[in-house]
């Protein structure tokens, strides 16, 4: 039982890296990013080359890192000429790219194949029975230290220009700032954060392969921060852990639909997680938990 | 008898009343000015004529009609029409689509050479895309847009705003003569020495508030409130005659 | 490579191209209308073309009162998710929409998966070999499929451009409270608007259907490829749909014959990319206001 | 139940995603075993109870569908794992948790990975596939075979080890394409292909890319064979296609060695719950179900997993007494003989590291039937 | 020396010419008018100066240095600002961050400074929140400092659009139609504003339609019709000009 808890937690706060990064590049910034899968996959790869090459985890880790912002750089670039829903689709597009370079430059990632035996997050250093317990703590860790580290930019004077450009980019330009700079810096710490998330989820699971690094991923990281309500770290936390419940939760509708055959009951759970994905937009206009639209009506006079 | 009558209507856009107990008339054939600082809640007042405000209580009535029923769409019917302080074209319209997509309109192709002949700056910029237009040019084509559906009544949110002193005088003019075509204009304006000066009344707004309401000439006459509200005489009188007062 | 196989290929990514046209007009005009991708679209597709199948299974007929059929119930379903979800999020941001619309394509695709099954299913036709011109390969069915796309392109467009209800509607898109202030009633114009892209959708589908094989995926895989059509052509442009998507299908399947079938999605994208670059409101959008 | 010592036994079966045509069908394999196995009063005295989740074709998914069999189910083996992505994604959580899988991967990997041998494929691996196509290929004298390859572990494999397999005895392959799932045509790929005027195309691919690209080789009227495997040649293909267009397709795949009966026993049964053919990965389901349950027979009662995993190969292994389905292997055992499961899907003789090699048949499609041409022995590569 | 001097700046719109070979100097702490029709070519001219629409020929020359091809946001921090005439607040801020943003060079927009000098970044937000704090009461936007910028009337957008123009302490600042929608008690001590400004060596560039506000405050004046400049000088001197009553003030008297 704590087992598939410490499990789910763990996909939770993998998929929560992923959000906060995106929560940076669009709650805060305003960049709409489709391509948020392509950095998991540059980490996840890069991390796993590296180690199965021997370099240590933590510094495959940092480079896993470091790669995934780098390959944010030039569509930092790309953003300063095209806006809101046009950058969506080439982010779209770069993602894409990465996964069909991943499938096919077999030399170096084996393609399709896959990459097995990926050395294993504190193999070796504790009792594998404990093993998932760590990394769920490791994981931990290194989500509070983002989230610090975020909510301390989005409050500084860099969050607040950020904002400004997500506002409106033009008014920006005419304040003497180069909305380009920052959307660039955004974009890659967003980046970096998504291939740390998917470096550490490489050594967790120890098999990846190009086909999961598909775009239902950004998908899934989108629902969770509009479920949560954009523009809010409270709001991104709740969203995640009620996207991966009702991934997960919808496992045991089972004990509930005695009935229906398994593939009926697949199509049942996805159903719910539509249905829920609707209502929630629909009922909870700021997302269950998202920042309220209250602060306006007060003070006018 | 009132053209529309407006009596203790409170409202705002979230919880807080922006405008509260605000007693009204438009006669026919009337025009009225609503004056007052910036942020006063003259342009929440015309929005709630509209029906555009979220959240208002009390009654208003047009020609016998409870306007509190009706949507957007069904005071334009019944024939009011309105024009807002911002916002007010259609971007992504062409200069002529803006005025051909107003409903209601009565000999729509005959009227909208009317309106070009009134405003020629737009007729040659019909093909143009109205957010592409001149902050004035904007404005000329808000109020013939407004013109189109032959109201009875028409809303007019700052019409001069933006606009050189000829058009301004020109807008006046236009707004002068609506009485004799058998429409009632209730207007905003921060030129207020020069528009309670052809309105039959005038109301001026504080804090949400009608803090004095007259006829246009007894509010000019009225000192005091010169100085908070509509500002001294000369700034506006100006320019007719700019020279004298620099 | 020699130019009979590229001709083939040019013909094929037209017709592919086509083929997604329908759905293209569907999502572009919503997404220039109502102001958002709607990801429902391909799952529309995949209604369209279960529910043809299903009329070919229990009602017989033949198969243009199936696909017919299924445009009907493509706009019917379009239109409920109108009434229900998308008249209620008119006001907010596009992203909750879009989230939205992700919503009613799995709700819509479960539901068609829960009573269908996981498996694949063809349309009931007779193989027909294509005619062959020196090397150069045209299909019969594929140029009903191009004709009838053709045509739902013109009717798209006659309605925008020369009547009143386009005007309307793109009033609306651009300010939904002065268009109500202009007398326009939003009610009908967005009833037309959803039935016309669910029909397009379940057209679009059934010919799909009709072409390759039924499964429950086959309108969400498409997704990309369709938004990146419309994107390449200008959100909200019509004609831009049309050509962006068979500008795209060509890419795609000419580079196929270069670099090979999984580079070719990475080429279409950096063409993308470079139209971008140079009109950042893709081939037929209109530039944004530069103040 | 409570009280009555069971078996705990994990499905993981790829319901939705692109396992979804092969996945339910498993699943319903795996129940009519283990329904039998129950009424035949279970092995050594336990009831399989049976708990199945849906990996979504998903190694991500898989991973917490799997952890969840594991760790709130207590399942002591997972049957009917299906894409190798699944299976290698699966393996470091199933050994760490001491559990048997079952599987139908393909991926040479699983061999390697298969470290602490808990693993067993019931599907012939890739090499063993591609040596099998261009086998055939040779006994039916084509001379200038082409290669089209559905872009996933398996099938890249399976094309990879032909073309090796073909170009080792000299040959060539005159055109070699993987293509991109999910599209709605492949006329461009196919064209290239044809463009080299083959005389065969091995051609590996799942049901639903089979049937568009064989409809527009159809449609493109150029004339050529195919081999294909088992899986996607079938009735299925010819209800999509119509008999013309499949007339003369090459099936393979593994059968049941000399009789059939193990098959004909299950195809029966198979067909009264879904009134269809099983094809081969149902009948791999099917066998792992009577094979665990063999094993579990052989070790009695009270063994732990290591006991049961250890007989596996024991149960199934040559040297035995054949038998065809589980009572007749529960009535060798109880004899106390040494018993040789040959099951629906293969004659299941595992190798060393769990993988079978299987016979392959060789299946004609004749006027929308399939029929047997020879039975070729499978052979890993050179 | 001039300031700024624009000279023979051309720009079309497909086949429409906004602007005709226009010239135009604003010398160093100098106070300058721009009046003209609407449509002239006002704003546009403000858009080729400040860089948001190309010059199609011309040029633009800033303390001595051609700016012509400099982007945006490096004219601005050269000292060369601007307003919209169409206020482009920042909607989903507090108008107290609105101003916040403006002041230029903060320290704490460089990601290391965030993690290296924290202390230095608080010294500075409170001196910049104090000046904010300035700007609003003179703005009357004291009242509104919590509120979001979006839902500010439109008369108090543009004064927040000044407001954060004063954050910036430019060189040279365009104001477009400032006083357009402003209250005109509010107009008058704008105007008083703007003059104290340009005493402490801002130069300034205004367009704006209400004639008599601006002739009090600017010594010299221009006026420009259908994209050209057709006249220039005192305002007495051009406000006399036949061509410009005609064009702009309908010929009235
Ligand atoms: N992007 C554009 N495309 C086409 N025409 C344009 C564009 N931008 C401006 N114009 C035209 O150029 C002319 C000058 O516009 P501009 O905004 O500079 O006028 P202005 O002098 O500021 O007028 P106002 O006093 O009304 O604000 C107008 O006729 C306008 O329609
Ligand atoms: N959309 C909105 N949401 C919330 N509050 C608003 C909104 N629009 C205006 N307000 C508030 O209502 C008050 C009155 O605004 P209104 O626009 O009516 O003022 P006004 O009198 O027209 O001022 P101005 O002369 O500047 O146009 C202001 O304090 C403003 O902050
Ligand atoms: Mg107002
Ligand atoms: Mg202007």
């Amino acid at each position: 039982m704590e087992g598939y808890l410490i499990a789910i937690s763990i996909s939770v706060l993998i998929y929560l890296l992923m959000a906060s990064g995106l929560a940076l590049q669009y709650g805060f910034t305003g960049l709409v990013n489709f391509g948020h899968v392509g950095f998991f996959a540059i980490g996840s790869y890069t991390s796993a080359l590296l180690a199965l090459k021997g370099v240590p985890i933590p510094v495959s880790l940092a480079a896993a890192t470091a790669l995934a912002a780098l390959a944010a750089y030039p569509l930092g670039m790309v953003s300063l000429r095209l806006g809101g829903d046009y950058l969506a689709i080439v982010t779209l597009g770069f993602s894409e790219a990465v996964r069909m370079t991943l499938q096919t430059e077999e030399w170096l990632t084996r393609g399709m194949h896959g990459l097995p035996g990926i050395p294993r997050l504190f193999a070796g250093w504790v009792d594998p029975k404990m093993i998932d317990l760590c990394i769920f703590l490791l994981l931990l860790a290194v989500c509070a230290a983002v989230f610090l580290l975020i909510h301390h930019i989005i409050r500084s004077p860099f969050g607040r220009v950020i904002e400004a450009i997500r506002d409106n980019e033009v008014a920006v330009r005419a304040l003497g700032k180069n909305p380009a700079q920052f959307k660039t810096r955004s974009l890659m710490i967003g980046a970096g954060i998504a291939g740390l998330a998917g470096g550490l989820q490489a050594h967790y699971l120890t098999f990846i392969s190009p086909e999961q690094y598909v775009p239902l991923i950004t998908f899934y990281i989108w629902i969770a921060l509009v479920l949560g309500g954009v523009g809010s770290l409270r709001g991104v936390i709740i969203g995640t852990v009620l996207l991966v419940g009702f991934l997960e939760g919808s496992r045991f509708l089972r004990d509930i639909f005695t009935g229906v055959s398994e593939v009926q009951l697949a199509s049942v759970r996805i159903w719910i997680i539509g249905m829920a994905l609707i209502c929630v937009v629909l009922y909870r206009p700021q997302g269950l938990f998202g920042k309220s639209s209250g602060k306006s009506a007060r003070g006018s006079n | 008898m009132s053209l529309l009558k407006i009596a203790n209507l409170s409202g705002g856009y979230g919880d807080v009343d922006i405008i509260s107990g605000i007693d009204m008339d438009v006669g026919a054939k009337e025009i009225v000015t609503i004056a007052g600082t910036n942020g006063a809640g003259k342009s929440t007042l015309i929005k709630a004529a509209m029906g555009i405000l979220p959240r208002i209580s009390g009654t208003m009535v047009f020609d016998g009609i409870d306007l509190m029923k009706l949507q957007i769409e069904d005071r334009v019917r019944i024939g009011i029409s309105y024009v807002p302080q911002v916002r007010n074209v259609f971007g992504t319209l062409t200069v002529l689509e803006n005025l051909q997509v107003v409903e209601h309109a009565p000999a729509k192709a005959a009227r909208i050479r009317d309106m070009f002949d009134l405003f020629p700056a737009l007729a040659g910029r019909r093909g143009t895309y109205a957010e592409n237009l001149s902050g004035g040019e904007r404005q000329q084509l808000a109020f013939a847009r407004a013109l189109m559906s032959s109201p009875r009544l028409i809303l007019l949110d700052e019409p001069s705003a933006a606009l050189s002193p000829a058009l301004t005088d020109q807008v006046f003019e236009e707004v002068k003569r609506l009485p004799q075509a058998d429409v009632a204009v209730l207007m905003v304006e921060q030129r207020a020495r020069q528009a309670l000066a052809f309105s039959d009344r005038g109301y001026i707004l504080d804090a949400g508030r009608i803090v004095l309401s007259d006829t246009g000439a007894n509010l000019l006459a009225n000192e005091e409130m010169g100085d908070v509200y509509i500002g001294r005489g000369q700034v506006q009188a100006a320019p007719q005659s700019p020279s004298s007062h620099i | 490579m020699d130019w009979i196989s590229i001709a083939n290929a040019v013909i094929n990514g037209v017709v592919i191209g086509m083929l997604l046209a329908l759905p293209a007009l569907a999502i572009t005009l919503v997404f220039g209308i109502a102001r958002f991708p709607n990801a429902a679209t391909g799952d529309y597709m995949t209604l369209g073309a279960y529910t043809t199948i299903a009329s070919q299974m229990f009602l017989g007929g033949s198969i243009v009162t199936a696909v017919l059929g299924a445009m009907t119930m493509t706009a019917a379903v379009s239109l409920l998710m109108y009434f229900w979800v998308f008249r209620a999020l008119a006001e907010r941001s596009h992203v909750s929409r879009l989230i939205a619309s992700i919503g009613v394509a799995f709700a819509v695709r479960s539901s068609i998966t829960f009573f269908a099954g996981q498996d694949q299913y063809v349309v009931d036709l007779p193989l027909v070999r294509a005619w062959n011109f020196g090397g150069i390969r045209i299909l019969p069915t594929d140029l009903y499929i191009v004709g009838a796309a053709l045509v739902a392109l013109l009717l798209v467009f006659c309605v925008m451009y020369l009547t009143p209800t386009g005007r309307r509607m793109r009033a609306i898109a651009d300010s939904p409270e002065l268009a109500a202030a202009s007398g326009i009633r939003a009610r009908r114009v967005m009833i037309f608007l959803w039935a016309v892209a669910g029909a397009f959708c379940g057209l679009g589908g059934a010919l799909l259907g009709i072409k390759a094989v039924v499964l429950p995926e086959l309108g969400w895989e498409l997704l990309m490829p369709m938004f990146a059509g419309v994107i390449l052509g200008g959100i909200g442009s019509p004609v831009g749909a049309v050509l962006g998507i068979v500008t795209f299908s060509i890419a795609q399947e000419v580079a196929t014959l270069f670099v090979g079938p999984a580079y070719k999605v990475v080429l279409a994208f950096l063409i993308l990319l470079c139209v971008l670059l140079m009109r950042p409101q893709g081939m037929f959008g209109r530039p944004i206001a530069a103040r | 139940a409570q009280g009555e010592p069971v078996f705990r036994l994990g499905a993981l079966n790829s319901i939705t995603g692109i396992g979804g045509p092969y996945g339910p069908y498993m699943l319903e394999a795996i129940k009519l075993a283990v329904s039998e196995v129950n009424a035949a009063g279970g092995a050594a005295g336990r009831k399989f109870q049976l708990f199945a989740e849906d990996d979504q074709t998903k190694p991500e998914a898989a991973v917490l569908a799997v952890k969840k069999l594991v760790e709130i189910n207590k399942v002591e083996a997972v049957v009917g794992i299906w894409p190798s992505s699944v299976g290698l994604a699966t393996m470091p959580i199933t050994n760490d948790a001491n559990v048997i899988t079952m599987n139908t991967c393909g991926a040479p990997e699983m061999l390697t990975e298969n470290k602490k041998g808990l693993a067993w494929m019931f599907q012939a691996s890739n090499a063993i596939f591609g040596n099998a196509f261009a086998e055939v290929a040779r006994r039916r004298g084509f001379k200038r075979p082409a290669v089209m390859a559905f872009n996933n572990s398996t099938f890249v494999g399976q094309a990879n080890y032909f073309k090796n397999a073909w170009e080792a005895n000299g040959g060539k392959v005159s055109a070699f394409v993987v293509y991109e799932p999910n599209q709605s045509s492949y006329r461009t790929e196919l064209a290239r292909v044809l463009a080299t005027k083959p005389d065969v195309i091995s051609l590996s691919a799942y049901r639903p890319d089979a049937t568009i690209i064989l409809k527009e080789w159809y449609q493109s009227g150029q004339d050529c064979k195919f081999i294909m495997p088992g899986w996607t040649a079938n009735e299925d293909l010819v209800k999509a296609l119509g008999k013309e267009a499949t007339e003369g397709l090459i099936s393979i795949s593994n059968v049941a060695a000399e009789q059939h009966s193990a098959f004909k026993h299950f195809a029966g049964e198979f067909k009264k719950i879904t009134k269809r053919e099983p094809d081969i990965f149902a009948a791999q389901s099917y066998d792992m179900v009577i094979t665990l349950a063999l094993a579990l027979e052989a070790a009695g009662a009270k063994a732990d997993i290591a006991a049961i995993n250890d007989k596996i190969r024991s149960v199934t292994g040559t040297g035995g007494t054949k038998a065809n389905s589980f009572v007749e292997g529960r009535d060798i055992l109880r004899k106390g003989q040494k018993v040789d499961y040959d099951g629906a899907s293969s004659r299941l003789d595992f190798g060393k590291q769990g993988e079978t090699v299987p016979d392959f048949g060789v299946f004609d499609i004749q006027d929308g039937k399939l029929v047997l041409k020879e039975t070729i022995p499978g052979q890993l590569p050179a | 020396m001039a300031l700024l001097s624009i000279t023979d700046i051309t720009a079309r719109f497909g086949g429409f010419r906004a602007l005709d070979s226009v010239s135009l100097e604003v010398g160093d702490g100098e106070l300058v008018g721009l009046i003209g029709t609407n449509g002239a070519g006002k704003s546009t001219l403000f858009s080729v100066a400040t860089g948001y629409i190309p010059a199609g020929s011309g040029s633009v020359v800033f303390q001595g240095e051609d700016i012509t091809n400099v982007p945006v946001h490096q004219r601005v921090r050269r000292g060369l600002a601007r307003t919209f005439q169409v206020p482009r607040e920042f909607s989903h801020m507090t108008v107290f961050d609105n101003m916040m943003v403006a002041a230029r060079d903060q320290r704490g927009e460089k990601l290391a400074a965030l993690v290296f000098s924290r202390h230095a970044i608080r010294q500075e937000e409170e001196r910049l929140a104090e000046r904010v704090r300035e700007v609003m009461a003179f703005l009357n936007l004291a009242r509104v400092s919590d509120e979001l910028a979006g839902k500010l009337s439109g008369g108090q957008k543009k004064l927040l659009e000044i407001g954060r123009l004063l954050m910036l302490e430019p060189k040279c600042i365009l104001l477009d139609e400032p006083f357009a929608g402003v209250n005109p008690v509010l107009i008058e001590q704008l105007c008083d504003r703007i003059v104290e400004l340009n005493k402490r060596g801002i130069a300034v560039l205004i367009i704006e339609h209400n004639l008599a506000e601006l002739a009090r405050i600017v010594p010299r004046l221009y006026a420009m019709d259908r994209g050209r400049v057709i006249a220039s000088g005192t305002p007495d001197a051009v406000l006399a000009d036949q061509g410009v009553r005609e064009a702009y003030m309908g010929g009235v008297i």
